[in-house]
């Protein structure tokens, strides 16, 4: 089965390539164009933003996301009451589909139906607050809306990563005397490695491959400010039936991912041959 | 608990008497600010991450009117369950108008299949990376995850075209196989590391007794693995649940899941919308994996946990 | 309150999760310099007793005493105790160095000070070589050295040890077990020490306290533990073959009493009853290593019985006896081994028996 | 090959159902319609071919959202499934399946239907009628050019009700003085809605015929005229007179804007009398409708909805896609189709009496061949469509980015069209 779900990834991406090199528009065909889909790609300023965007929103939201995730799997993990009922609260966004929550959060941000209406009805008249409307803070809206989808799942892989700790580390290190803080930071968090390195990787491919929460949240406005790589991949490929250009830009997507894997991946084989030698 | 915690004191003045004045049985709990803190952290978190679902849950018991009036966080003035009735038995999903309750079996007969098949390839295949690493199993297993990244629009048409030329183009096998494949990635990167945390005298133990690939994998890390299972049930229900591309694609007409029909209920081109049917559909569409995480939290929870225990 | 010499003084412990009593009414003074072994079943409260000395759980009644202070509040890092446990608990991603000046240093003592301590610790348990390496690089035994030098450096009176062996292979832990004892001898100061293995708590312990349900049943030096059990749990639990248990009556003929089962009689005129005791119901116990084997006469009783099944263990053989009906082990040196289906003799001297109530338990 | 799995499994409960001729077929239909109105629409449609006389079958595959649908059309295409017919927008979006030879040539049902003649406006009949061979069936005319307006909001802030855009944008301040929103507008979909407007605004500028030189042509000229920037001009005066909250809001809440009475008017095509009829509310008497952007100028755009029908290897099933073909344009399912569905006919020889008073003024104007307007999608793909989207809407949304700017790019992407 691996090697068949590798063999359909590589298939799959050779295909992509292959295309992205053709003029196909709806259906995929072999008339070869050399470049010049990445040339109109290069020039299209809707593809600028979106790699623009991905930056920033995935350092935003991978480090927003692994921070509040830590906190809470942290929080959770002091012997609270009720602690089924706050992991699940935390845990419900993952299961719901953004269709709605999504058109739900636009309600809450829609200064005229949510938060800014709610409060200027309390009294507090010049309270203004309307994210979706400016670029920047749309941004940063489809930030926060990532935290409440995903941050659940980060904490419940951390807590866990949290719970896999031997009890006794814990116990050692009070009886050593060192503080909570302490014990989290130089001793807890370097053992957690493995629950780390899952979250983190699990949250790369969610930034990557972002798509509903931007067509639930802004549909990638206002204008084109929030338009991401998979967006517009998806977009072209689908709605636009612009398949050749769609091919080139999931091609230059994904080419950031192999060299980063890449990298890695020889690094890890460097320290392999090391440790063994 | 207070009345016990009386009771209990008593012996405790003999006692005090005989040895003196000095600390005696638990120590007294202070509230301190940080539990207060801890606390107050945690009930504004929970409150942002309900806000969504309360609007949902009150729009879902307002009737269109009351809606349209937009007064988004009011209670609703005369709650009707009316909506949850229509999302599940009446919305017009199309021609017909059942709701979403066709899809259920359809969705239960896709995911019971799918969960189980990449559960079991996943468990196989973290298992084999790590106890058996072959030839090029880490530039596989690189790959697989180099797979998690791309967008599963991009290899749908290689997809389709494979799946059709062995005939198995929109049909139930075939939904199944795409699941499958699409479900290894993190599944597989989900094992390994928990079959990472098992100490490898185990296993050397275990050939040293003479004990092949299956053996092992059934008699001793298999056994080891329910808490984990539990964990990649929980990610591959909730995902393949609330599949909506690949179902409608692959999984062929006579087995379109509920998604087909939530998608059909709460999304239009040029169509009346019916927000209190949307958010009902939604909730109960996420019921499945709601109460699984209810039901296996705990587990959810303690299964990565159990990999790194006494290492 | 803790009297001269005591090291550590507990005194009406109790603790209980909500509903579930799991210490009831404890109280347990270890002399100063003294080597106490918590034995037990699991789930007997011997770990969470040790837990509750070293501050690591909050007691429900009761108090703590360590060197005379009363320490029932105290911080674990503050109740001057070392600790070690049976995962062994280093901080992997840390050296040995730093794993045995870590709390060191977070205490905030001064350099000079810290390296002193970590050179001793580490001559002492010869890990000089080790100091640099981290944890994942050192066998299980090495470990357990590392884990002992983390509470030998904090420098305190008190060692906690919560079955620190039960990690580690038949071998090595022998090897450590004699460890403990030779550092034991060397260091001089209080061990309390847990175990389900009663090996380890013969061959370590100054007393033994058996515990069960969250209550002592016997604290006692290891021998009086082993020859006059108080009770038939602590009979059965300690000794491999297990005691053999006959059940009976106490009968009294004469002026004498005898125990007699099915149609043998045995009688008890050298055994030392606890206090006078009344006829009735009662269970007869034997060490499997009191009993003679074809010795011929001599014992105050002896009998003939058929032998079952015969196991040899090398250095010694364990038989299979029915005496009557009931099942009965007999260990017997290697050159006397009968065969399957002999017939033989056996002789004890009830001097070496134990008898216990057969309602209460309690020896009699 | 999959086709004949379907119809083996279902071909049990027909034969229970029909005891019709062996030539009778299931056919598979994709479509978008799947709110509650556009329900009772298209089951008019599929009672016809179920009740044909000859045991057909109409198997309903509704997939809500327009490109979801296509994109399920096309997947199933390639998988070599596709399905009976679908339903498509008049337009390019399948003249690669025409070129393809993936559509059943219809021209003998045409030829026997008359449909050159009954189907009106001939730009309707055109969206189908390929090189001389008819390739799908139009049902229905939806006009994009529509403007709708809430008299209350009008009344209270004391100023006329509009007759065209130019009254609208004077009435507007006074609108925004009472507190009230003037132009309702959402941005969901890569801005379609905002294209809507600019193109209701391109047409008013340019005029019919100067407007469809530009998109066959491909005349990047006309489009960086000075017209065009007026239009751009004109869409930033109008963006002064819309709320901070229309980011990513859809058409429906746009329009209940109109309904509640909190902002004065919108344009959208004729489907917004949907909501205003949900709510109640019954056009002319209690809201007011404006086609086009002048009530003297009245425009219909022959935007609407269109049936195509996949070839299959299967006679007795291409037969069956032919009986439907006839009766989708038949007078009697085109009736009961349009009146449920709340758009035109695509035939003038039918009685919609019942209809609404809108869409009464909407027929009328329908029937003068000088109000029509060739839908956008007719001359420019999904590709430009969708870059013309992007540039209106980053426009819309961007108020740094100058008229200038916008019609430059604007000829930019109108000379590179395809």
């Amino acid at each position: 089965m691996i090697l068949v779900a590798v063999g359909v990834f590589v298939i799959g991406i050779g295909f992509s390539v292959l295309w992205s090199f053709t003029s196909s528009k709806l259906f995929p065909t072999y008339d070869f164009v050399g470049l010049a889909q990445y040339r109109r790609l290069w020039a299209d300023s809707r593809w600028l933003v979106s790699v623009n965007n991905i930056w920033f929103f995935g350092l935003m939201s991978i480090t927003c996301n692994m921070v509040f995730g830590y906190l809470l799997a942290v929080f959770m993990d002091q012997r609270i009451r009720q602690e089924d009922l706050f992991r699940s609260i935390f845990l419900y966004p993952f299961a719901m589909s953004l269709i709605v929550t999504g058109l739900v959060w636009q309600w809450v941000l829609d200064p005229n139906l949510g938060l800014q209406a709610a409060l200027r009805n309390l009294g507090w008249s010049s309270f203004s607050f309307a994210p979706l409307v400016d670029a920047d803070t749309a941004l940063y809206a489809l930030v926060v809306a990532g935290i409440w989808q995903g941050s659940g799942v980060t904490m419940a892989i951390l807590l866990a990563g949290l719970r896999g700790v031997d009890e006794e580390i814990w116990k050692a290190a009070r009886v050593d005397g060192i503080p909570t803080w302490r014990t989290h930071m130089s001793i807890v968090a370097p053992m957690m490695k493995g629950a780390f390195a899952t979250a983190f990787v699990l949250q790369c491919v969610s930034v990557v491959r972002v798509y509903d929460l931007v067509i639930a949240m802004t549909g990638g406005g206002p204008g084109i400010a929030t338009s991401m790589p998979a967006v517009y991949v998806i977009q072209l490929i689908t709605v636009r039936q612009n398949v050749g250009q769609g091919m080139a830009a999931a091609t230059m997507m994904l080419l950031p991912v192999l060299v980063v894997l890449a990298f890695g991946g020889i690094l890890l084989w460097r320290r392999n041959r090391e440790a063994s030698a | 608990m207070t009345a016990g915690q009386i009771t209990a004191i008593q012996p405790v003045q003999e006692g005090q008497d005989q040895a003196g004045a000095g600390p005696f049985g638990p120590k007294p709990r202070r509230i301190s600010a940080g539990r207060i803190g801890l606390y107050a952290f945690l009930v504004v978190a929970a409150l942002f991450f309900l806000i969504p679902v309360y609007i949902m849950i009150v729009t879902s018991l307002k009737g269109m009117p009351e809606i349209r009036l937009g007064h988004l966080f009011n209670l609703p003035g005369e709650p009707t369950f009316q909506p949850w009735a229509d999302a599940w038995l009446h919305a017009c999903t199309g021609r017909d108008c059942n709701g979403l309750s066709p899809g259920f079996y359809n969705s239960v007969k896709i995911t019971l299949p799918s969960v189980v098949i990449s559960i079991i390839c996943a468990s196989v295949n973290g298992y084999a990376l790590t106890f058996w690493p072959y030839r090029g199993a880490n530039l596989l297993f690189g790959l697989l995850v180099f797979g998690a990244f791309v967008p599963y629009q991009v290899v749908i048409y290689p997809l389709i075209i494979g799946l059709s030329s062995v005939g198995l183009f929109a049909s139930l096998p075939g939904i199944i196989i795409v699941h499958t494949i699409f479900g290894m990635p993190i599944l597989t990167l989900l094992f390994r590391n928990f079959y990472a945390a098992i100490p490898v005298e185990l296993f050397k133990a275990a050939r040293v007794d003479g004990a092949g690939f299956w053996r092992i994998f059934f008699h001793i890390m298999l056994p080891m693995s329910v808490p984990i299972t539990v964990v990649a049930v929980i990610l591959q229900v909730t995902g393949i649940w609330n599949d909506f591309l690949f179902g409608i694609v692959f999984a062929g007409r006579p087995n379109w899941p509920m998604t087909v029909q939530l998608n059909n209920i709460v999304n239009t081109t040029t169509g009346v919308r019916e927000y209190n049917v949307n958010m009902a559909a939604t909730i109960l569409t996420a019921a499945v994996p709601l109460i699984i995480y209810f039901v296996s939290g705990r587990w959810f929870v303690r299964g990565i946990a159990a990999g790194a225990v006494k290492g | 309150m803790a009297q001269n010499g005591t090291s550590v003084s507990i005194q009406d412990l109790s603790l209980s999760f909500g509903a579930i009593s799991v210490l009831h009414t404890l109280n347990l003074d270890v002399a100063e310099g003294e080597f106490i072994v918590l034995l037990g079943p699991s789930g007997c409260g011997k770990s969470t007793l040790l837990n509750c000395i070293a501050g690591l759980l909050d007691i429900s009644e009761g108090r703590i005493f360590i060197k005379g202070k009363n320490v029932t509040w105290e911080e674990p890092k503050d109740r001057g105790i070392g600790m070690v446990f049976q995962s062994y608990a280093l901080y992997p991603q840390m050296t040995v160095e730093r794993n045995l000046s870590f709390g060191l240093r977070v205490a905030g003592l001064p350099k000079e000070e810290i390296d002193k301590r970590i050179a001793r610790a580490a001559e002492i348990l010869q890990i000089e070589p080790l100091l640099q390496r981290k944890p994942s690089a050192l066998s299980g035994g090495q470990r357990q050295r590392v884990a002992i030098g983390r509470a030998l450096v904090r420098d305190v009176d008190v060692f906690l040890f919560d079955e620190p062996l039960s990690n580690l292979d038949a071998k090595l832990r022998a090897e450590l077990r004699v460890e403990i004892k030779l550092l034991h001898r060397k260091l001089q100061n209080t061990m309390i020490y847990v175990t389900h293995d009663q090996i380890e708590a013969m061959t370590l312990a100054d007393r033994i306290a058996v515990m069960k349900g969250g209550v002592i049943q016997q604290l006692d030096a290891p021998q009086t533990i082993y020859n006059r059990p108080v009770n038939r749990f602590v009979a059965g639990f300690l000794g491999s073959p297990a005691m053999n248990f006959i059940d009976g009556r106490l009968e009294k003929v004469g002026s004498d009493w005898q125990f007699a089962f099915e149609d043998v009689r045995i009688p008890l005129a050298t055994y030392a009853f606890e206090k006078e005791p009344t006829p009735g119901p009662a269970v007869f116990g034997m060490r499997p290593e009191h009993v003679a084997f074809n010795s011929g006469a001599g014992w105050p009783f002896t009998t003939t019985a058929n032998v079952e099944v015969v196991e040899p263990m090398g250095s010694d053989t364990l038989v299979w006896l029915k005496l009557g009906k009931q099942n009965f082990t007999v260990r017997v040196t290697s050159e006397r081994t009968p065969n399957n289906a002999d017939t033989v003799s056996i002789g004890f001297d009830p001097m070496r028996a134990s008898l216990f109530d057969a309602q209460t338990g309690n020896r009699l | 090959m999959r086709y004949k799995l379907l119809t083996a499994a279902l071909a049990a409960t027909a034969a229970l159902q029909f005891a019709g001729p062996a030539a009778a077929a299931d056919l598979e239909v994709i479509h978008w319609w799947t709110s509650k109105g556009e329900s009772a629409a298209v089951s008019q449609f599929a009672k016809a071919f179920d009740n044909d006389g000859h045991g057909d079958k109409w198997v309903d595959s509704a997939v809500a959202l327009g490109e979801t649908a296509r994109s399920t059309v096309m997947q199933r295409v390639l998988g070599g499934d596709p399905p009976g017919a679908a339903q498509f927008n008049p337009g390019r979006q399948y003249e690669e399946l025409i070129s393809g030879g993936k559509l059943l040539d219809l021209t003998d049902v045409a030829t026997a239907g008359k449909w050159d003649e009954v189907i009106r406006p001939k730009a309707i009949g055109s969206a189908c009628l390929v090189d001389g061979h008819w390739w799908c069936v139009p049902v229905n005319i939806h006009s994009n050019y529509w403007a709708w307006y809430s008299k209350p909001v009008f009344e209270k802030a004391g100023v006329p009700e509009p007759k065209s855009l130019a009254d609208f944008i004077a009435a507007a301040p006074k609108i925004k003085e009472a507190g009230l929103i003037p132009f309702a507008i959402g941005g969901d979909g890569n801005g379609w809605q905002i294209q809507l407007l600019f193109q209701d605004m391109v047409t008013e500028a340019l005029g019919v015929a100067k407007r469809d030189e530009m998109y066959t042509k491909k005349s990047a000229e006309i489009a960086g005229g000075p017209e065009m920037k007026g239009v751009f001009t004109q869409l930033r005066t109008l963006k002064q007179f819309t709320d901070n909250g229309y980011a990513n809001r859809n058409w429906n809440d746009t329009t209940n804007l109109v309904i509640t009475g909190k902002a004065g008017l919108q344009v959208m095509g004729d489907w917004a009398r949907g909501e205003f009829a949900a709510a109640g509310m019954t056009g002319v008497k209690d809201f007011g409708c404006m086609i086009g952007l002048n009530e003297d100028k009245p425009v219909i755009s022959t935007d609407g909805d269109i049936i195509v029908f996949f070839k299959q290897d299967n006679p007795d099933v291409e037969a069956a896609q032919k009986r439907l073909a006839a009766l989708l344009i038949s007078p009697e399912v085109q009736v009961a189709f349009n009146n449920a569905k709340g758009s035109m006919p695509v035939r003038g020889d039918v009685d919609m009496s019942t209809a609404d008073p809108c869409m009464q003024k909407s027929l009328k104007a329908v029937e003068n061949p000088s109000n029509i307007v060739t839908a956008t999608n007719r001359f420019i793909t999904e590709n430009t469509n969708q870059q013309i989207n992007e540039l209106v809407s980053q426009y819309f949304a961007d108020d740094s980015m100058t008229a200038d700017d916008a019609t430059a790019k604007f000829s930019t992407i109108i000379g590179n069209s395809d």
